[in-house]
């Protein structure tokens, strides 16, 4: 009989496939971590690592929201600029209010913040699923949009956090718990969450089915609309927790806060594993993908080969080779 | 023998004037790595201020600091870093765009943009006779735009001198090259033009060129710039000032601190450039023409 | 294969056939992906001015052993000879400049392209340097017009009906010189006139003296045409047999290994005049227009039409998933159509005619295809509940017996007729009262189809309400209480008891050449 | 008989169709000058359109080669880093030659330049094909690398080009022919070249085919890696062709030489009607996008109505509306 019937058989054979794919971006952070050894000892210390995997938590975050945005089938080039305007709204909130709620103001200003950012998300996934924008022109849209709101509220300059609350806040960035710095429990919490979604909740399947064909989904009673729309909603909120992470970091937001973030979100989800032209998401592959982009940045700091003019064009360099080890490794 | 370690951390070469921070502090870090064997000079550039504030964090994670010199990338962004910094014990000497707060900075040497706006609004007062047509083109928008914006402002205030456009061409000649054409086809009459940084005055000029226009008296810019304070040593009509703003104002901070921490010549406080007008009298005082910028 | 090269023989005098050599020689070719054997030590023979029918339940392996004889696959083991030298066909052009050309059972053709794009696509006419648009628009208009195929040249592919993506597909592969054409199931997706006339064409291929392997769940055709019959089985080659003399069971039993029963259940009496969907009046804009009809529940309902005549499109637009209006009563409640789902939710299940692009996600594994239409039922708490979605697929696959050499498969790696039968089980699992199935036994083997057919009668029997929009007419008439008939988006009749005949039908189906003229005005 | 007239009348049809897709971009671009001009008439004015237009040419050159690229499914997002790469060589290159060769450096250099970017797409799209690597990511590494050589070979500050060969070449960016400044008609020229390629040859085929379905490509004997990789070396041609039009114009190459013109790239190839993921590309649609995102800015400039802070927030709410628009009038 060479029909299998058996369901243990099957179970096996399954794992094993994914486990290959799901390798790909874990091998090329081992194989980064290597290398950094070799360039300089201090790499691996506890500190530096620490230090690195907790600034790689903002871009974590975000790519995270920007996984669900990508195995839908989408893509979101507005998050950096989104960033900066979830920040300044925040911090103009918590700031008026600071007089009145003192400390209070904080969780309040993040509730606004997830708030703003969910709305935002929102918008941008309405403009790509009923406008029926290609979601590139749609995002680099609201990019602008969002870019010009953040320098017009902030007239050109910066909005910094009231001092009142520095202190307060001061822990949602620098703080540990068993000795983990809280924006890397934060990331994980995110992913752990998202991981849920995309793998065992019905919403992830809807996902996967939209990005991987968008006629197969709808012939199944599922609307692509709404399911996109739900992933944009989501980065919007990802983003707002990024942003919360963010203030007390660098206790303000300015025209420049984020510029550029968009590309290294969606170059972490593509080393991550997820294909940009849509289908299954990886979502702890994603978080590997921008701790590695934030170890090339900080082996770049560390190392002193490198021509201070060269950086930008050795991280270009390590990417690919980065990515080469990936396809090699499959 | 312990090296006395400098880190000096500023924004990548994003335009003609980082351009010229980054060339000064590596010519300073080789001058003195080679000449002050007990000192160490590490120069990082970051092209963001989030990667800055990384950049810090990494110096400061392996060894102790005994000095850093720092072009802040954005003030507000880099204030609690920089303090965290100084209070493992480093000497902080900040560059241009200052801290807000300025109790951080052990040396703070800045040019004055104030005065950059204002001298360049006073020459054109004193030219135009007081009354004309402007256009504006400003920079990035941060707080050194704004003060240079102000400082223009505030001179021109009781004159008849009207700004009738003023945008943002972000300090790239490139961008100011099409706002000036789209000035010229806008307004069809403009007495001057003020360009506050020289990377953008060199797109105007090509754009007032190309357009054949003659209503144009006077396009001025600031900042230093080597092939801009040419013009001025050579005489020209439209250019014929300049107000300096020398990235090499990294290297002096360089000196200044090392001189604080081995020739202990305690120098503290703050230092301003100053931003006097630069004429074909004293044009080649400021003529550097090995200098990229 | 001792046995199947003796029966060669057999078979070459049988068909009084002259006796120059092979065109193509298979010899002991196997194929693995990974530990999966698909297919294991065949060996053919093709022969000049031949037709050779390749037979064999739903995933024997036919569609593989066409794969390798055509450069779209290359063999574990085992050689291809051609006049006595080996040859190696790593891509489908060596086969092609060998003058072997493959139409494959699912559609492979550019969507975004025009029909002449890729009719003439990587071979186009040159003239003075520049791709000569105008001759390849010209012949293409041409070649699609001898099989009864109608587009426009300059149609995109992804705006025109599957069948006539088929009748593309055939005409690309017969633009070249050949020595062997390959079918794999042309006609699947054909209707009666273009089956005829497809016919009619690979018999001319034959007497031009070109070898044919033609494969097709239809044994009628293969009794029709064929010369000659190999029956695959489990990947193995039982035998080749001359055509003559080899009934359609015969056929059938060389392929199940056993005997069939007949192939369509025994009719019921009508179960009921309760109408559980009625449609006034709809209009899907540009295919149908003034679509008056009942279903009962119990009922079987067949729509008869030839390709084109809108009946997709009319249950599309019922569906929400193309824009239509029109009022449509479901179970005594008016649904609004031109909300989407509305239909579906309201419990009316549509299986679509085209698996690959809007019914399987063919890079996912099995279960997951399995359950994407009814999530809801596979879920709870917050959970997708997985051990739950296996044991379904376990279920599936017995119940219609899905065969696949390992669950770990994905549904794009299932043979075309195991993927009908994973569409049919999954539109299945939303438990509709009411369903619409778009094409049926596309691709099913003869033994599975009398599986499906005593499926649908058993749904009937569950007081359900059956819909069967199929191009076979003998299965229509077979399975169908009822049966109304389209023709250029409109019904034109309704068939029952008596009058369902094929004749009758067709009557119906075909409109003369006056009227058809006077509604182009 | 009349199976013919079916046929014809069916085609007439699917005609009218195509031109719709067509005429869409140049819809909005009419859209756009109607509205300049109600803003301010001087937005009409021979010299103003023919600045904006002569402007937009360094970008429709490049996104024309972006055309062949993305509808052949791949992106490049180093095409600005490229042209100031390019520019970079090619100046150093006629500079040095200056003294020897007079004048005539300036054809020399021009070669150079076509040749380098040659080079440089080819490299683009060797790690594409062969390395397999996604191109956003690929094209991002490279990009990293041309940025990085530029800052190097410019020591960070500008290379201006001799001022000896200055008024030499000045008319290709300033000179007119029959009253046509030269870059427009470099442009249209590109662009007809490139519209005979991608519609008239073989290869025009080959590309949209392998954008629309690589199997179906790969199955009609097309080569995929070959395809791809000649629209990667013809990007960089393009790009050349950009540079060397661009150099008199400002007379220098600096490290902020065409910095996010990638982005502007990618907008004015999907703006013109071709899609980002692949298959028939658009060439006067990609020309006309060009135009309309020049216009915008130039509108932008020439109103009196936005804060100069929002200038960019309007830009993309007008570049929503102008896609908008397209959807619409299909
Ligand atoms: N790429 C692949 N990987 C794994 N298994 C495969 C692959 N391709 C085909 N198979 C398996 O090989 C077997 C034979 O498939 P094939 O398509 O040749 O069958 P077939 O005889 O054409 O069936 P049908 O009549 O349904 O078209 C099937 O069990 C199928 O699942
Ligand atoms: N091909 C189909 N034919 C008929 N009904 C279908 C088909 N595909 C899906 N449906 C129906 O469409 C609905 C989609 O199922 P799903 O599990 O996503 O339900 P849902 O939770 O209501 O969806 P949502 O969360 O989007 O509202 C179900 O009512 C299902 O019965
Ligand atoms: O970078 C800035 C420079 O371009 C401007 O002209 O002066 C101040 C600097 O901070
Ligand atoms: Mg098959
Ligand atoms: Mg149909």
């Amino acid at each position: 009989m060479s029909v299998i019937t058996g369901s243990a058989a099957l179970r096996q054979e399954r794992d094993w496939n994914i486990g290959w794919t799901d390798f790909g971006p874990f091998l090329a952070l081992l194989a980064l971590l290597v290398v950094g050894f070799l360039v300089n000892p201090d790499f691996l210390s506890a500190t530096n690592l620490g230090n690195v995997i907790t600034r790689s938590a903002f871009i974590a975050i975000i790519a995270v929201g920007a996984t669900f945005v990508i195995s839908s089938g989408g893509l979101d080039l507005s998050v950096g600029a989104m960033a900066a305007f979830i920040t300044g709204i925040t911090i103009m909130f918590m700031n008026s209010m600071a007089p009145e709620w003192g400390v209070w103001a904080i969780p309040a200003g993040m509730a606004v913040a997830v708030v703003v950012g969910t709305g935002c998300g929102l918008m941008n996934g309405l403009i790509v699923t009923v406008g029926r924008i290609e979601p590139f022109i749609a995002t680099l849209g609201t990019m602008g949009i969002f870019r010009a709101l953040i320098t017009y509220m902030s007239d050109g300059g910066t909005i910094p956090i009231d001092r009142s609350l520095r202190e307060a806040y001061r822990p949602v960035y620098f703080g540990t718990v068993g000795g983990i710095p809280l924006p890397i429990l934060i990331s994980i919490a995110v992913a752990a969450v998202a991981s849920f979604i995309l793998y065992k909740m019905k919403y992830g399947r809807k996902c996967a089915a939209v990005g991987a064909n968008e006629d197969v989904a709808r012939y199944s009673g599922i609307s692509i609309v709404k399911t996109r729309t739900i992933a944009y909603a989501m980065q919007g909120a990802c983003v707002a927790i990024a942003a919360i992470c963010y203030v007390p970091r660098l206790g303000a937001a300015t025209p420049t806060t984020g510029v550029l973030w968009e590309l290294q979100v969606i170059t972490a989800v593509v080393i991550g594993g997820t294909a940009l032209r849509g289908g299954k998401g990886h979502v702890w592959g994603t978080v590997a993908g921008a701790v590695i982009l934030e170890l090339i940045a900080n082996l770049m700091v560390l190392s002193d080969f490198v021509s201070e003019y060269l950086v930008a064009g050795v991280q270009g360099v390590i990417i690919i080779i980065a990515m080469l080890i990936q396809r090699f490794s499959k | 023998a312990d090296k006395k370690v400098i880190a000096v951390s500023i924004p990548a070469a994003d335009h003609g004037w980082t351009a010229g921070v980054v060339y000064h502090a590596q010519a300073a870090a080789k001058e003195v790595n080679t000449a002050f064997p007990d000192v160490e000079v590490v120069v990082k550039t970051s092209p963001s201020a989030a990667a800055q504030v990384s950049a810090l964090e990494d110096l400061s994670a392996g060894r102790k600091l005994d000095a850093l010199v720092i072009l802040p990338y954005s003030s507000e962004e880099l204030t609690t870093p920089v303090k965290a910094v100084k209070d493992a014990g480093t000497f902080i000497t900040v560059v241009d765009r200052g801290l807000s707060d300025a109790s951080i900075q052990d040396l703070y040497l800045a040019g004055d943009n104030i005065a950059v706006g204002r001298n360049t609004a006073k020459y054109l007062i004193e030219k135009l006779g007081g009354k004309g047509n402007l256009v504006v083109l400003r920079g990035i928008p941060t707080v050194i735009d704004d003060e240079r914006i102000q400082g223009f402002n505030d001179a021109i205030k009781e004159t008849e001198l009207k700004v009738l456009d003023i945008q943002y061409a972000n300090w790239n000649s490139d961008e100011a090259f099409k706002l000036m054409q789209d000035y010229l086809a806008k307004y069809p009459q403009i007495d001057a033009v003020w360009a506050n940084d020289d990377d953008m005055l060199l797109g105007v000029l090509e754009a007032v060129k190309e357009s054949g226009r003659k209503d144009i008296k006077l396009a001025l810019g600031g900042n230093g710039m080597k092939d801009i304070v040419k013009k001025v040593m050579d005489g020209d009509a439209m250019t014929p000032v300049e107000t300096p703003y020398p990235p090499a104002m990294i290297k002096t901070a360089i000196y200044m601190t090392i001189a604080n921490l081995v020739g202990q010549a305690p120098v503290r406080g703050t230092v301003k450039l100053d931003a006097p007008l630069i004429t074909q009298e004293n044009a080649k005082e400021y003529y550097f023409p090995d200098s990229p910028f | 294969m001792f046995a199947a090269s003796r029966l060669q023989q057999e078979s070459d005098e049988a068909a009084g056939g002259d006796t120059c050599g092979p065109v193509l020689q298979a010899k002991g070719m196997s194929k693995d992906y990974g530990p999966v054997t698909v297919l294991s030590d065949v060996w053919l023979d093709v022969l000049p001015g031949r037709i050779h029918a390749i037979i064999g339940e739903n995933g024997a392996g036919k569609s593989t052993f066409m794969r390798l004889l055509a450069g779209y696959a290359e063999p574990t083991a085992g050689t291809l000879s051609i006049a006595g030298y080996d040859v190696r066909f790593s891509r489908p052009e060596h086969a092609q400049q060998a003058g072997i050309v493959l139409v494959h059972q699912e559609i492979l053709l550019a969507e975004g392209l025009t029909v002449a794009e890729n009719l003439f696509l990587g071979r186009e006419l040159m003239w003075n340097g520049m791709v000569d648009d105008q001759s390849m628009r010209r012949i293409a208009a041409e070649k699609l017009l001898e099989l009864g195929c109608r587009v426009s040249p300059n149609a995109l592919v992804r705006d025109i009906a599957l069948a006539d993506r088929q009748l593309v597909q055939i005409a690309r592969a017969l633009l070249d010189d050949y020595k062997l054409v390959i079918f794999d199931e042309p006609t699947a997706v054909l209707t009666g006139d273009e089956v005829e006339r497809l016919l009619g064409i690979i018999l001319k291929i034959k007497e031009q003296g070109a070898a044919v392997l033609y494969i097709s769940h239809r044994l009628d055709e293969v009794q029709r045409i064929a010369d000659q019959v190999s029956v695959l089985r489990d990947g193995k080659m039982v035998g080749t047999y001359p055509a003559q003399g080899l009934t359609q069971m015969d056929m059938a039993r060389l392929m199940v290994g056993r005997d069939l029963a007949a192939l369509y259940p025994v009719k019921r009496l009508k179960a009921s005049n309760v109408p559980s969907l009625e449609v006034r009046g709809l209009v899907v804009s540009g295919y149908a227009k003034d679509i008056f009809f009942t279903a009962h529940k119990g009922e079987i309902l067949g729509f008869a039409g030839m390709i084109g005549a809108g009946r997709t499109e009319v249950f599309e637009g019922i569906m929400g998933l193309r824009p239509a209006h029109g009022s449509v009563v479901l179970n005594g409640r008016i649904i609004d159509i031109r909300h989407w789902r509305a239909a579906m939710d309201g419990g009316i299940g549509y299986l679509t005619e085209d698996r690959k692009g809007k019914g399987l996600l063919l890079n996912e594994k099995l279960a997951p295809n399995l359950t994407l239409s009814a999530l809801t039922r596979f879920h709870s708490g917050l959970m997708m509940r997985k051990a739950r979605e296996q044991a379904a697929l376990v279920k599936a696959v017995e119940n219609y017996d899905i065969r696949l050499k390992s669950f770990g498969v994905k549904a794009g790696q299932l043979s075309g007729g195991n993927q009908q039968k994973l569409l049919l089980a999954k539109v299945l699992l939303t438990d509709p009262s009411i369903i619409v199935i778009d094409e049926p036994t596309r691709g099913i083997d003869i033994a599975n189809k009398a599986q499906i057919y005593a499926f649908i009668q058993r749904l009937a029997e569950e007081g359900k309400t059956c819909i069967v929009i199929s191009s076979e007419m003998q299965e229509l008439i077979g399975i169908c209480d009822r049966i109304l008939v389209m023709r250029e988006g409109r019904i034109t009749g309704e068939v029952t008891g008596e009058k369902m005949t094929e004749h009758e039908i067709a009557l119906l189906a075909t409109s003369d050449v006056t009227t058809a003229a006077s509604r182009e005005e």
